[in-house]
């Protein structure tokens, strides 16, 4: 079931290798096709998982998968090592609370990206198989549960993103994908060194062998003593979490390796703004929750302050740095940074109310996120411009447009009854219990107010009030007065068509389900974070030591 | 089972959010773009909310009323430190509760019928019916909450239809303006209040008031006192946003920006009100030092905006800061202690400002969007309907007896002397005298009001030209027919408004009057309303106070509501007062157990004759002031106003609020943003690529060496292939002669090694 | 006739060959090349006497003046227009060319001259050889004689095949 | 004296030397293929004086015959050669050699 979702769109690539590239309907039809079915089997998973068990880690004396759930695994590659022993890497994937909703979120996101896609004219053939491949790894990265096949996954990712952004990207968009992608190599490089020390510091309890098997290493206890990483190594332990928190951190991306977001966001097709910041994004806060605080839970208590301070410096000064923007995807590409600050407080806070919010904001942040990111694209289609000073008054000309924009940025800036507030209220509850970040809690409430400021502003010069002098559209007056508005070189509808009202519409409807009602979602993640806010709790980690 | 009136209360809450959803979508498609479905879903809410009052108030008639229900809306599992953890959402229903529901929905009915001859013609008529029922809605949510979580919700939500309604004629740069204003300045409100939630849901983790009671009277607050004083500041912080209290007042006279019944629905009666029906709910939790800050802000408040309503010129604008001094009177009557009376003057003033408004509105329609006073005049015999009605409220407002206004507003001022006195005086003194003041003030700008614009003679021809034609523009920007203003010299076009928009206005006059709220004009406190809505005794221990005095004061107020069961309504009757005390709470109002809220209702009983005459006297005084000014033109008020042009300017400047924030916290936040993006794009940015560069720099030296050192020698021979047979290449010119050249120069070779081998 | 008459006529029609010869090589003119091509061909027809060699310069006179001669004129004007002002002839290699030519000159005569002992000087051939060569034509050199005659033939069938008219060109006719 | 009053081998051979020097240099230098022929021709004659010469002096009957036959080849040499001479000027409407370089690129 969940190799069927992971490999999916990868089959559905090879079929597209075998069709012309002239024939881009079929091309197109395909990856929706997968995409949805991608969708069908997530749902299918969703309604079948037992929320009742934890995940997280291996329950002592129990099963060594733990209480993961849809579990595979198979040996992958074996290696006889003469006196290390044997290598084993297995192709170990299962779903706890934790991954199945960023499951949900990517089988979500991947569709809406193939429909936004549509109007991608340029080698549609090599555009969708990138995709394609870039949706396996996504999928793999949340299910995998040995570290070195997410580690293979999360490579993989970078190829067809690079591509994807340096290829069929804006003006600047070769510098933006060589940010991008050295970035989050430097990120990854890291990470490879820590997995290898993991690796011969970690002991499969059942096998008696090194493995890489995630469930294992979050057990303090299969630690070998003396081993590099072991219990008793202290300052490698903390190098270690470091260096894996700067690779994560950079995916986030946490102040100051944010840079490259702005850049990508602007410089990349629709789509991938929206996959890139519904699900990407997810990756790096995924990452930690999964990895880095698990396997190194008394660094990140020690480090729980420093964690807090970034995520309200995400905040605070992603919101104010989105203020200044002039380029629409730009302020949202900073909202973005702003928002997954709020992430990072929550996981600072380390309790539950704290972890839930943050995970909760993840999904949600997913969701709102792709919203705006259409809603730009739509308005960059028809204007070819993304000045905010260059409309004005359209709530006036395209109603629903406006009626949908007026939900997505409402639902950013935390309005109460849409899916944003919901996990923003669980995040500063959490931060201002935990003594730790309350300090920084009630800073960064400021970003309430900034992000606010930020949309609403944004929202009256392109909206509200009339037509500016130098805006990107001609105003026509019909022959009984009425005011008409007409974009150059735009022939299609002028208010949303069919096709971006059926991505945009189910977004709201599940922004505003989930912000009345967040059960469906949270209720799959409670009984995960509390297992693992009791796994990284200083009591279970010091029974161990 | 679920208590019937609860059940009833839900569909109260529901219908208008009915009439949103079906008006937001369906608006263009329905007949009369759907005003009836809003109007008759509003017709049923208030009818229910009728039998619940009817229910409530009447038949039981009891001051512990009260009935609550709760379902879990998030579960968090066993969480670990805490156990098992719910988030819960849940319905009240107590006096207070049923009376502002059946003040809601009968003014938001009022409002409904009224703009369907108000905004009749409007291009967007559908619309603004729609955002009126997710106003509603929001508003009801605030009135039947019973946890800080779902006010939190509901405050927002009314955020929101604030600013869509303000913005409802969004063209407007100025209505743009103002919404994005009132939500931000809201928001700030917003986020104190957040944190003080925040503080109290850290120690106890609940959001229900309820069980945050309990916890704080069983002294399970573990932080100290001042993070409970803190958390009470901060709660109030809401209230100062929502309710415009200083320094977050500025938004609330942009907002006029919005339609004339909006103003008189949400910026007048109802939501403004919200920000101190949210304390009242608080009222237990407030320490004294949190009173005392919520007092001094109050009565500041009171004060400032009515000195800057005597200069105001816009008929809407004088209103607006008439309200916002009102509020401050309830702002500071809740902080003096004065917890039902503040209630008291909530509702009053809700009924008699909403009358104002609409009689505004009327004038405003009937002028022809005509706002300024100035232009005013003489309407009294065009329009005597709403110059009665307008008039009563008036009084109501001013606070002259007989009027509903009198009695709430004589109970705060009673009770803030009583503070006075009881505090020790010296700096809280202040707070009577300032109220005492703003009361002087209010009765001598509603005076001057209602004379510029129904006595005299019309001075609508003394309208400059260019103001006309601003006029012209705003009147396009409201999107109704332009009727011109050919009308100079006299009110021609002015006629007194339709029915539908008369009857409102009747109805609101009718129950400004004090005998609908008690049967004696002089005493508020015998009515109805301060008997069923009286004054808890708080859950924090004064210093002075013993503690099983406190433990036991918290045993009446507070609920056996310690049952989670979600489906599970209890239904208490355990009056608020000491039942047995029942004769001297009849004299007195409630008994408390407090010795310092017995004191100060002590006090403010027996202040309450001082206070009648003194704010009598000041009210004839105010009244008497604009008579003399206006009415017999014995002081000039031009003259006037340039002897004191300072202060006059400082008035009509409003302080000078606005430019004060804008020149700090807009100015200072816009250019902390720019810099921080330009730290960012330059800073940060550079620095990650002034490493890139480095690292480039010495890729290109390591290239460097690669390939002049290593490839060199593989390229070399290349080359050196290369040019050989580039050489070579010149000698094929395809030309036989030249091959015939070489071979006779080989042939002579040939012949000269000949010749040399000849020779020796 | 004694040996010096015989040495003025010889060095008469050795200057004739040589000099109507260099005017051959270094005029521009084509047509003033071949007309001064004839003396040549006559000067050295002259010389062929010298060497009791009457039947092959009678020959040479024929086959040279009257058929190759003629045949190079046709060439000149076939290829050029003899309307044209001047029929000249451009050079190429004249540097290296001019070396080679003194450089072969110089080298050949001193090799002549050198070479002293080549001439037996005893059994010369004196008067005419012309019966001789007849003798020697169906004797010895029978075959030659046979094919020389079938090269000629082919020869000239292969130059008139090459010098027609288009075959193509031909047919549309 | 002797040397130039008596006419002997040396002589016939310096007058070939320098037709066949003068017949080459017309080969290597001139451009127009007639006058290339024209050279041949030339290098021809010094060879027959040559055959001739030393026939005479050796007192052998070959040479006279070798130097009829190079008469028959020349013949026929200047034919062929010329009918493809004028094939050269049909196909590239020029007899400058120098420009028929088509077997260069």
């Amino acid at each position: 079931m969940l190799s069927l979702i992971v490999f999916l769109p990868i089959i559905a690539g090879l079929i597209i290798l075998a069709v012309p590239a002239s024939q881009k309907q079929i091309i197109r039809i395909v990856s929706l096709l997968a995409a949805i079915a991608q969708g069908v089997i997530a749902v299918l998973i969703w309604r079948h998982y037992d929320p009742t068990m934890a995940g997280i880690i291996a329950s002592p004396g129990g099963s060594p998968v733990g209480s993961f759930q849809l579990i595979e695994r198979i040996p992958w590659i074996s290696l006889n090592l003469g006196s290390f022993g044997p290598m084993t890497i297995e192709y170990f994937i299962g779903v706890d609370g934790i991954s199945i909703t960023m499951v949900l979120l990517t089988a979500l996101i991947s569709i809406i990206g193939v429909l936004s896609s549509w109007t991608i004219q340029k080698q549609v053939k090599g555009y969708f198989i990138l995709f394609n491949l870039l949706s396996t790894a996504m999928m793999g990265c949340f299910v995998a549960l040995d570290f070195f096949l997410f580690y293979v996954f999360w490579e993989i990712m970078l190829l067809p993103m690079y591509f994807l952004i340096g290829i069929w990207g804006g003006p600047n968009r070769e510098y933006a994908a060589i940010k991008f992608f050295l970035y989050t190599l430097f990120g990854s490089v890291f990470m490879l060194l820590v997995m290898i020390g993991l690796y011969f510091s970690v002991v499969d309890p059942v096998t008696g062998h090194h493995t890489f098997s995630l469930v294992a290493m979050a057990s303090q206890e299969n630690y070998l003593k003396g081993a590099i990483l072991g219990p008793d190594s202290t300052m490698w332990r903390t190098i270690a979490f470091i260096v894996l928190f700067i690779g994560f951190a950079i995916k986030v991306p946490m102040f100051p390796f944010h840079t490259w977001l702005p850049d990508a966001h602007v410089e990349a097709p629709t789509p991938i703004s929206v996959i890139l910041a519904g699900v990407l994004l997810k990756l790096g806060t995924y990452g930690m929750m999964r990895i880095n605080f698990p396997l190194f839970p008394e660094v990140y208590h020690a480090g729980l302050y420093v964690i807090g301070v970034f995520g309200a410096i995400n905040i605070i000064y992603g919101a104010f740095c989105a203020l200044a923007q002039q380029d629409l995807k730009k302020m949202v590409a900073y909202s973005s940074i702003s928002h997954m600050g709020y992430v990072l407080l929550g996981l600072a806070a380390a309790n539950s109310e704290g972890m839930l919010g943050a995970l909760y904001q993840m999904f949600n942040h997913g969701t709102i996120t792709a919203m705006l990111f259409l809603l730009v694209g739509v308005i960059y289609d028809r204007a070819h411009t993304r000045a905010i000073d260059k409309f004005g008054g359209l709530a006036s000309y395209m109603p629903v447009y406006a009626g949908l924009v007026t939900v997505a940025w409402f639902a950013s800036l935390g309005l109460p009854g849409l899916s944003g507030f919901i996990s923003e209220a669980f995040v500063f509850v959490g931060a201002f219990t935990s003594t730790t970040t309350r300090p920084i809690a009630m800073v960064s409430v400021l970003g309430i107010v900034f992000g606010a400021a930020y949309l609403l502003w944004s929202l009256q010069r392109m909206f509200l009030g009339k037509r500016r002098p130098d805006a990107a559209y001609d105003l026509e007056k019909d022959a009984e007065g009425h005011e008409h508005i007409h974009f150059h070189d735009w022939n299609g509808k002028l208010d949303l068509d069919a096709r971006e009202l059926t991505m945009l519409v189910p977004l709201a409807v599940i922004v505003i389900a989930l912000g009345i009602y967040p059960m469906p979602i949270m209720g799959m993640l409670t009984a995960s974070i509390n297992k693992l806010v009791t796994v990284l709790a200083p009591v279970a980690i010091s029974a161990v030591n | 089972m679920m208590h019937s009136l609860i059940q009833l209360s839900i569909v109260v809450l529901l219908l208008p959010l009915l009439s949103f959803v079906v008006l937001i979508f369906f608006n263009r498609r329905l007949p009369r773009m759907g005003d009836f479905v809003g109007v008759g879903m509003l017709g049923t809410a208030f009818a229910i909310s009728a039998y619940i009052f009817w229910t409530v108030i009447v038949q039981h008639y009891d001051p512990a009323y009260r009935i609550a229900w709760n379902f879990t809306w998030l579960d968090l599992g066993n969480v670990p430190g805490v156990g098992p953890l719910q988030v819960k959402m849940g319905i009240v229903i107590d006096n207070l509760t049923a009376i502002m529901l059946a003040m809601v929905t009968l003014i938001s009915l009022l409002v409904h019928l009224y703009s369907t001859g108000y905004m009749a013609g409007d291009k967007n008529y559908g619309r603004f019916f729609a955002y009126l029922g997710i106003f509603t809605f929001s508003m009801l949510g605030i009135v039947l909450s019973d946890t800080l979580l779902s006010i939190y919700i509901f405050w927002e939500l009314v955020g929101l239809s604030s600013y869509l309604l303000i913005g409802f004629y969004f063209e407007k740069d100025s209505a743009a303006d103002a919404q994005k204003k009132a939500f931000l300045t809201n928001r700030v409100g917003d986020i104190g209040m957040w944190l003080g939630i925040l503080i109290l849901y850290s120690q106890f983790h609940t959001f229900g008031y309820q069980e945050i009671f309990q916890n704080i009277a069983a002294g399970k607050f573990n932080l100290s006192n001042g993070w409970l004083t803190a958390a009470g500041i901060l709660l109030f912080f809401g209230c100062v946003g929502k309710s415009a209290q200083f320094p977050l007042h500025i938004w609330l006279p942009d907002a006029m920006e919005g339609p004339t019944p909006v103003s008189a629905l949400i910026h007048a009666a109802t939501m403004v009100a919200a920000g101190v029906y949210f304390v009242g709910r608080i009222f237990v939790i407030l320490t004294p030092d949190a009173l005392h800050y919520i007092a001094f802000i109050g009565a500041a408040t009171a004060f400032m905006s009515a000195t800057i309503a005597i200069t105001q010129h816009d008929i809407k604008r004088v209103l607006a800061y008439s309200t916002v001094s009102q509020l401050g009177y309830m702002v500071m009557g809740l902080g003096v202690g004065a917890y039902s009376a503040a209630l008291f003057h909530l509702l009053t003033h809700a009924f008699f400002k909403a009358c104002l408004f609409l009689g505004s509105g009327a004038i405003i329609h009937a002028m022809h969007h005509e706002q300024d006073m100035r232009w005013m005049g003489g309407l009294r015999k065009n329009m005597p309907w709403t110059f009665a009605t307008f008039s009563i409220a008036t009084l109501a407002l001013a606070g002259l007896p007989l009027t509903s206004g009198f009695m709430s507003k004589d109970a705060i001022l009673a009770a803030a002397l009583g503070f006075a006195n009881v505090e020790g005086g010296g700096v809280f003194y202040l707070i009577p005298v300032l109220g005492f003041a703003s009361a002087l003030m209010t009765a001598f700008y509603m005076g001057r009001q209602v004379w510029l614009v129904f006595f005299g003679e019309s001075r609508t021809h003394l309208k400059p030209a260019e103001a006309h034609h601003d006029e012209h523009g705003h009147d396009d920007a409201h999107g109704h027919d332009d009727h011109g203003h050919d009308d100079h010299g006299a009110h021609h076009g002015v006629h007194e408004v339709g029915w539908i928009m008369r009857a409102p206005l009747v109805v609101l006059a009718t129950l400004s009057v004090f005998i609908v709220f008690s049967p004696d004009p002089l005493d508020g406190a015998k009515g109805w309303f301060m008997h069923l809505v009286p004054t808890p005794s708080t859950v924090v221990k004064s210093a002075e106070a013993p503690k099983t005095a406190a433990l036991a004061a918290t045993g009446g107020i507070l609920l056996a509501e310690a049952s989670n069961d979600a489906e599970h309504a209890t239904v208490s009757a355990t009056p608020a007062a000491a039942p047995e005390h029942g004769a001297a709470a009849e004299a007195h109002g409630p008994v408390f157990s407090d010795p310092r809220q017995a004191e100060l209702a002590h006090a403010a009983h027996a202040n309450h004759f001082t206070a009648i005459y003194l704010s009598s006297g000041m009210v004839a005084f105010g009244i008497g002031l604009a008579l003399v000014v206006y009415a017999f033109g014995a002081i000039d008020p031009e003259k006037t106003a340039q002897a004191i042009r300072p202060l006059y300017l400082y008035s009509f400047n409003k302080w000078y609020w606005d430019e004060i924030y804008d020149a700090t916290v807009i100015r200072g936040s816009m250019l902390i943003a720019r810099a921080l993006a330009w730290f960012d794009t330059n800073i940060v940015d550079g620095i990650v690529n002034g490493v890139a560069t480095t690292f480039r720099k010495f890729a290109f030296l390591n290239a460097g060496f690669d390939k002049y050192v290593v490839d060199g020698a593989v390229n070399f021979t290349a080359f050196f292939v290369q040019t050989s047979g580039a050489v070579m290449r010149k000698i094929q010119t395809g030309k036989v002669q030249t091959y015939l050249v070489m071979v006779m120069v080989a042939v002579l070779g040939y012949f000269a090694v000949y010749l040399v081998q000849l020779m020796k | 006739m004694n040996q010096l008459t015989l040495a003025i006529i010889f060095y008469v029609f050795a200057a004739l060959t040589v000099l109507s010869a260099a005017f051959v090589v270094f005029s521009k003119n084509i047509i003033y090349s071949a007309f001064s091509l004839l003396f040549t061909f006559f000067g050295v027809a002259a010389l062929y006497v010298f060497l009791s060699a009457d039947f092959i310069a009678v020959t040479q006179v024929v086959v040279y003046v009257g058929g190759i001669l003629v045949l190079l004129l046709f060439g000149v004007m076939f290829t050029n227009t003899i309307m044209q002002a001047e029929l000249k002839t451009d050079v190429l290699h004249v540097v290296p060319g001019t070396l080679l030519l003194i450089l072969m000159i110089a080298g050949m005569l001193y090799t002549f001259y050198t070479t002293g002992d080549w001439m037996p000087g005893e059994a010369q051939l004196q008067g005419s050889v012309v019966q001789r060569i007849g003798f020697e034509t169906m004797s010895h050199f029978m075959l030659p004689f046979e094919m020389a005659s079938i090269v000629l033939l082919v020869a000239l069938l292969g130059a008139a095949f090459l010098a027609r008219f288009d075959k193509a060109h031909k047919n549309e006719h | 004296m002797e040397m130039f009053t008596t006419i002997g081998l040396n002589h016939f051979l310096t007058i070939s030397a320098i037709l066949f020097s003068l017949g080459m240099f017309a080969v290597m230098t001139r451009k127009n293929a007639i006058v290339i022929l024209m050279g041949v021709e030339l290098i021809l004659n010094a060879a027959n004086i040559n055959f001739l010469t030393f026939s005479k002096y050796n007192g052998g009957m070959a040479g006279v015959m070798f130097s009829m036959f190079v008469i028959v080849l020349a013949a026929a040499e200047a034919a062929v050669a010329l009918a493809i001479v004028i094939n050269i000027f049909k196909t590239f409407k020029t007899v400058d050699v120098s420009r028929v370089d088509t077997m260069k690129e």
